[in-house]
């Protein structure tokens, strides 16, 4: 029974971080921006997400549709807010140290905190109808809700669109050509520009939609945040920053360290993710799936 | 006959199966002005690269004065008495070019961290007179990033040559310079190493450059020694001809 | 010496000037510390400040029942300087206290806060009432001599002993517990406590699992799941604020609470957030006698009214531990009648006063905490839908409290010597 | 004449910070308070820069501000030891043996994986401290008044002490960290961050220069703890948790490189701005932060210390 609940949590924690994750990780691999304000947008998203629901239910429509509800919530949201940021912000400073840009997103972290609180207040929102629709099934005397084995389904529809979209569609390609090398591929006719903001757009849309996914089990409120980002950087860096591969695997790594942990020793769980990640860049310093540049003198 | 300063002995490097250098085993005397000519990928980067302790050797062995310096780090074999400039110029760019100067003394002398302050007068003076030797003065405050290709290759040389190292390898020095130049920068860069006795290696693809500077030429040809000695003797051979300098030479 | 002796001469010359010049018009500033950014800002914060508006506007109006129907506070009317917890504590403490000269400082809800300005209220000789934060070790071992430090709102220990003896009285079935508290010094703090509690009752429990989450981690689903398959017949859990909702909201559907008896000391905040997710029969508690665990009283119904009035929905516990404070420092400071911090501290000690939530007595901490009972009850819906307990059982303060003399772990380990019970 | 790596002048600059600290003594006291936590805590800023001039960010720097908190608080509390002439040479120390074990592992690290596994470890304190009950969790523990080589003030001149014992040992770490500057080690920084391959090949190994400047940091970020700690009178895991340690480096940053004295004052501005923007707007003042961070990363790029920098040439 044991390995059945493990099973189910780290893979249904594991979907959750992969999804939490996942927009970060192509963030770095194409801007070579570590998102801070990634945290941010997850919340705006189960925010954006929490409102809409909100405004659905109370005006009394079918129910099913409040799937395709959240959905769209966070595909605008995240747009919207993505493609403000990139433009007013981010566009401006390009080329800048890594560092640098790791603190221009911190600021930004901050400073959205302070306009979710503003927008929304301080209480919670809540919008669980989701989460109890489908009910739940059980695996001998274990109940677990379908909508959790539906963000596993989530997880791996986003991660799947996302190879095919970068590497069997043409500006998926383009993306690609970016990372390679971004003066050849400026030089080859391809706008960087346009590039980068769509990029950050996507990343942006993915955390929303993880914010949005996450909405129905939570209370939304001020500071959902910040836990998301430290736990997402332990994933990509797990799996190698700017590697989509290396976030499923840092996400499984991380995600069965926790529900092993759970399970087996619960006074661990606090630092199964760090200590995982201190192992992992020790024996391979730049994580599982990220390539070495050399330097060529 | 005294021994030689330097000698390698059946020196090989292979990359996952692929060889670059095989068999290379050279004498150098000391004093000696040797070029060193091959067309891209003969193995004299990768020669020079082994020699240096940037790549380890896959077989073989390097001596230096009587030392076994094989697989020493870059930092040993620098501390060793060898130093070396690069094709790409390697300097620090934010850094002026007497700072670049004063950084290559300090990194020379302190090989370790030392407590005591690094910028004195004395070195300063000491870094001064170097420019002066390779005529950089005029651009001693000038941030090293801002300087035009050719001069930067020649700060690069320069730096290589402080505190007297016994071995200096030029990696292309005249590449990326322009043609009319390319005297101009072997005068102002040979002269003062060999003021200071150092013995010279330099990768060179011009054979003007290479008859009026080396008294010794090694050529490589698919990560072997194809020849060496004599400038004339070398340049006239019929292999180096077809395979190292080219028809167009011809 | 002299010098000494000169300047506290001039000191008291000025206090006298100042309190003269005053006179009665000058307002009674009060620094206000509470949670207006992250996690706790919503839970806390958000009912904090808006009892403390609804307190200082009613009472430079006038508008309080008896015994508090006098304006202000000793004639004077009170302002309230709001300041954000989740900023660095000390710093802020000191800017309230030195920069800003406030009369009085109200507030603080986290036990890191309170422990690190506990020693601050007495090296600046700042008058200072905290609001909440759970941790006995204020009077314990941070500050052992108090003069100005005091603490209306009464320790986390009654949560566990109450919910222990709670479990024990209702008939729960303890032989295998379970355990869900974040992992900082709240839910660490609570478990210890609790587990102490089951072994003073003699209980004979077995711990099924304890679960120690991340606070602020958001996502239960394997320690739920660790909890279903654990076989606990009851569960203790000091979650608040959204770690608390979430739980429920991911527990609710699982089955948990029909599997188990689940407590949850802060229960009563997320009434109602969540009427209808909390499944009935839950054992809820509210960390002392407050809300829906208030006795009847012309005060207490006051309170809601006129809380719901402003801000439209019925206050939840951290709004009435803020009522209880300011009522506090409005007792002590008449009491005392005069504006001097020293007079009216001394008046604050050992004090005995009417709150919304019942009679509090400063009975232990050298007369500087606060004893109040606890109660919990089950979770009941009404007809109509509206929130509610039943089968409460209330717990005397006699009952869940360590005597003056004794610390809350050393009286928990010993069995709980002394406790009187009715 | 030499932009990067002259520090000859820099004495003139801890002159100045000397001054203001003087001066700071006859503020008001919140204020003077406030001066003090923000010297203590730009000592740990000071040891983020150094590595910076080395292009080594680290994002963990709270790690060793809160191992000389610790070392001081446990001395303290727990030991019964009091006195400030073992209290703070044991945070230097602790410090020190953690930098040096750490730095074996770190000085192999580089650009972003420097900073995540620097923040990585410190977070593994954090948990750490948070599971230890006994040391108070998340509340962490309070710290008894302190002796200053066998003096005990009373409890009105107290801060008047521990103002002036931050002073000191604050500029006495200045001069340290500018005399580790000036040595060779110290010039050697720049050289690393530029071209580590030139380094090398000149005789230095950029790892050893690592190493040391991590050991160096470690020293002054466990100093700035240690007088933190005896400052406000208390220690909590938060000293090690990733916000303190983005702080340190936000204004490592904010000062730029230009002088040792740069972050210990770019501290003081930061934590100012803090506190008037909670006075100003207690709903707000991340935003207000967050805002002023943008606006001095977009027109100072090389950080505030430029201006002065500006004004001198």
């Amino acid at each position: 029974m044991k390995l059945v609940a493990i099973l189910l949590d780290g893979l249904n924690y594991s979907a959750w971080l992969f999804l939490v994750a996942v927009g970060l990780t192509l963030i770095y691999g194409v801007m070579r921006i570590l998102n801070i304000a990634h945290g941010a947008f997850y919340a705006i998203g189960a925010y954006v997400c929490a409102s809409a629901l909100g405004l659905y239910y109370s005006a009394g429509l079918p129910e099913a549709g409040a799937f395709l509800m959240m959905g769209l919530s966070a595909l605008v949201a995240g747009f919207v807010v993505g493609l403000l940021i990139e433009r007013v912000v981010l566009r401006k400073l390009y080329g800048q140290d890594e560092v640098i840009m790791v603190l221009v997103t911190y600021a930004l972290f901050l400073i959205l905190s302070d306009a979710v609180k503003l927008t929304w207040g301080v209480e919670s929102y809540y919008v669980f109808q989701p989460y109890a629709y489908f009910g739940y099934i059980e695996f001998g005397n274990l109940p677990y809700q379908v909508y959790d084995l539906l963000v596993v389904g989530l997880a791996i529809v986003a991660g799947i669109g996302l190879w095919y979209w970068l590497n069997r569609t043409r500006t998926g390609i383009l993306m690609t050509a970016v990372v390679a090398d971004r003066e050849v591929a400026a030089a080859m006719g391809v706008n960087v520009t346009r590039i980068f903001a769509l990029t950050f757009a996507i990343g942006t849309v993915l955390a929303a939609v993880a914010g949005a996914a996450t909405a129905p089990k939570i209370a939304v409120t001020p500071g959902i945040g910040v836990e998301v980002i430290i736990l997402a950087f332990a994933v990509v860096v797990i799996g190698g920053l700017g590697s989509i591969p290396g976030a499923v695997v840092g996400a499984i790594f991380a995600g069965y360290a926790r529900a092993i942990c759970v399970h087996v020793a619960p006074q661990f769980e606090l630092f199964a993710i760090y200590a995982v990640m201190a192992v992992v860049l020790a024996i391979r310093p730049h994580g599982l799936f990220a390539r070495a540049e050399g330097r060529k003198i | 006959m005294s021994a030689p300063l330097f000698r390698t002995i059946g020196l090989e490097k292979t990359f996952g199966g692929v060889v670059a250098a095989k068999d290379i085993s050279i004498d150098v005397m000391s004093g000696e002005r040797i070029a060193i000519i091959g067309s891209n990928g003969a193995g004299k980067t990768t020669f020079v690269n082994m020699v240096t302790g940037y790549l380890t050797p896959s077989a073989g062995q390097i001596l230096f004065d009587g030392h076994d310096i094989t697989g020493l780090d870059p930092r040993q074999t620098a501390q060793a008495g060898i130093r070396r400039s690069f094709q790409i110029a390697q300097v620090f760019a934010e850094m002026t070019v007497l700072e670049n100067m004063l950084i290559a003394l300090i990194a020379g002398q302190d090989g370790r961290p030392s407590a005591r302050a690094a910028i004195t007068p004395e070195r300063i003076d000491i870094a001064r007179s170097a420019l002066d030797r390779f005529g950089l003065s005029v651009i001693a405050d000038t941030p090293a990033g801002t300087l035009p290709q050719g001069t930067r290759k020649q700060l690069d040389i320069a730096m290589a040559a402080v505190g007297d190292p016994r071995l200096v390898l030029l990696d292309e020095p005249t590449s990326g310079v322009s043609a009319d130049e390319k005297m101009a920068m072997m005068d102002t860069a040979i002269a003062p190493l060999d003021a200071s006795g150092a013995t010279i290696l330099f990768i060179e693809h011009d054979m003007d450059v290479v008859r009026r500077y080396a008294d010794r030429v090694i050529a490589f040809y698919e990560g072997t020694v194809l020849a060496d000695g004599n400038v004339a003797v070398v340049l006239e051979d019929e292999k180096v001809r077809k395979y190292v300098i080219g028809d167009s030479h011809a | 010496m002299t010098l000494k002796t000169v300047l506290a001469g001039t000191a008291s010359l000025c206090l006298i000037a100042g309190a003269v010049q005053a006179q009665d018009q000058e307002p009674i500033t009060l620094g206000i510390p509470v949670f207006l950014s992250g996690a706790a800002s919503g839970p806390f914060g958000l009912p904090q400040r808006n009892a403390a508006e609804v307190i200082i506007a009613e009472l430079n109006a006038g508008n309080l029942p008896a015994p508090y129907d006098t304006k202000g506070i000793n004639g004077r009317m009170v302002e309230a300087n709001y300041v954000d917890e989740a900023a660095d504590a000390v710093q802020e403490y000191r800017n309230m206290a030195e920069r800003e000269g406030v009369d009085a400082v109200v507030g603080y809800t986290s036990s890191g806060n309170c422990k690190a300005v506990a020693p601050l209220a007495e090296e600046l000789q700042q008058l200072t009432v905290l609001v909440d934060c759970g941790t006995p070790q204020i009077f314990e071992s941070v500050v052992t001599d108090p003069t100005y430090l005091f603490r209306t709102g009464p320790t986390g220990t009654i949560d566990s002993v109450g919910a222990a003896r709670y479990l024990v009285d209702t008939g729960v079935d303890m032989s295998e517990v379970a355990g869900i508290n974040q992992n900082y010094a709240w839910g660490q703090d609570a478990w210890a406590d609790f587990t102490g509690s089951l072994i003073a009752l003699d209980t004979g429990s077995d711990i099924a699992t304890e679960q120690f989450p991340q606070v602020f981690a958001g996502q239960y689903g394997a320690e739920i799941s660790a909890l279903l398959t654990s076989g606990a017949k009851a569960i203790h859990t000091s979650f608040w604020g959204g770690d608390l909702e979430a739980f429920i909201l991911q527990a609710a559907p699982r089955g948990l609470f029909a599997r188990s008896a689940v407590v949850m000391t802060t229960g009563e905040a997320a009434m109602q957030r969540l009427p209808n997710e909390i499944p009935e029969g839950a054992i809820i508690g509210a960390r002392g006698p407050y809300s829906y665990f208030a006795p009847e009283s012309e005060l207490a119904t006051w309170f809601r009214d006129a809380y719901e009035k402003a801000h439209g929905q019925p206050p939840s516990y951290p709004a009435w531990k803020m009522a209880q404070a300011l009522l506090g420092l409005k007792s002590a400071w008449e009491k005392a009648g005069s504006d001097d911090p020293a007079a009216i501290a001394k008046a604050f000690e050992n004090l005995e006063y009417e709150t919304p939530a019942g009679t509090v007595r400063m009975a232990i901490g050298n007369g500087h905490q606060a004893v109040q009972g606890i109660a919990y009850g089950t979770y009941k819906q009404d007809a109509d839908g509206n929130p509610g307990v039943e089968n409460v059982i209330a717990y005397a303060a006699e009952c869940v409290n360590p005597p003056n003399d004794t610390t809350a772990a050393a009286w928990i380990e010993a069995g709980f010597p002394g406790a009187s019970c009715n | 004449m030499m932009p990067t790596l002259d520090f000859r002048r820099d004495h003139l600059f801890v002159a100045v910070l000397a001054l203001l600290v003087i001066v700071g003594f006859f503020l008001p006291s919140w204020m003077r308070f406030l001066i003090q936590t923000a010297m203590a805590s730009g000592l740990v800023a000071l040891g983020v820069m150094l590595q910076m001039r080395a292009g080594l960010v680290s994002f963990g720097q709270g790690l060793f501000f809160c191992i000389g908190g610790y070392a001081v608080g446990l001395l303290a509390a727990k030991a019964g030891i009091t006195d400030v002439a073992l209290l703070l040479p044991a945070a230097a120390l602790a410090a020190l043996v953690i930098g040096l074990v750490l730095g074996l592992l770190l000085s192999r690290y580089r650009e972003i994986f420097y900073a995540m596994l620097t923040l990585a470890v410190s977070m593994i304190l954090y948990g750490l401290l948070v599971k230890a009950a006994s040391l108070g969790s998340t509340d962490g523990f309070n710290i008894p008044a302190v002796s200053y080589f066998g003096f005990v003030p009373d409890q009105a001149a107290r801060p008047d002490w521990s103002y002036a014992l931050t002073g000191v040992v604050v500029l006495a770490g200045c001069l340290g960290a500018l005399a580790y500057l000036r040595s060779g080690a110290g010039a050697m920084l720049d050289a690393v961050r530029e071209n580590e391959i030139r380094l090398s090949y000149l005789g230095t190994s950029p790892r050893v220069l690592v190493f040391v400047v991590y050991a160096v940091a470690a020293v002054l970020s466990g100093l700035g703890g240690g007088l933190w700690a005896i400052s406000s009178g208390h220690v909590d895991p938060e000293m090690t948790y990733w916000t303190t340690s983005g702080q340190f480096v936000f204004v490592a940053l904010l000062a730029g490189r230009g002088s040792v004295v740069a972050p210990v004052m770019a501290y003081f501005l930061l934590e100012l701005l803090r506190t008037y923007a909670l006075d100003i707007a207690p709903n707000a003042w991340q935003l207000i932060l967050g805002s002023a961070m943008l606006a001095v990363i977009v027109l100072l790029p090389r950080g505030l210390w430029s201006l002065v920098a500006r004004a001198r040439t």
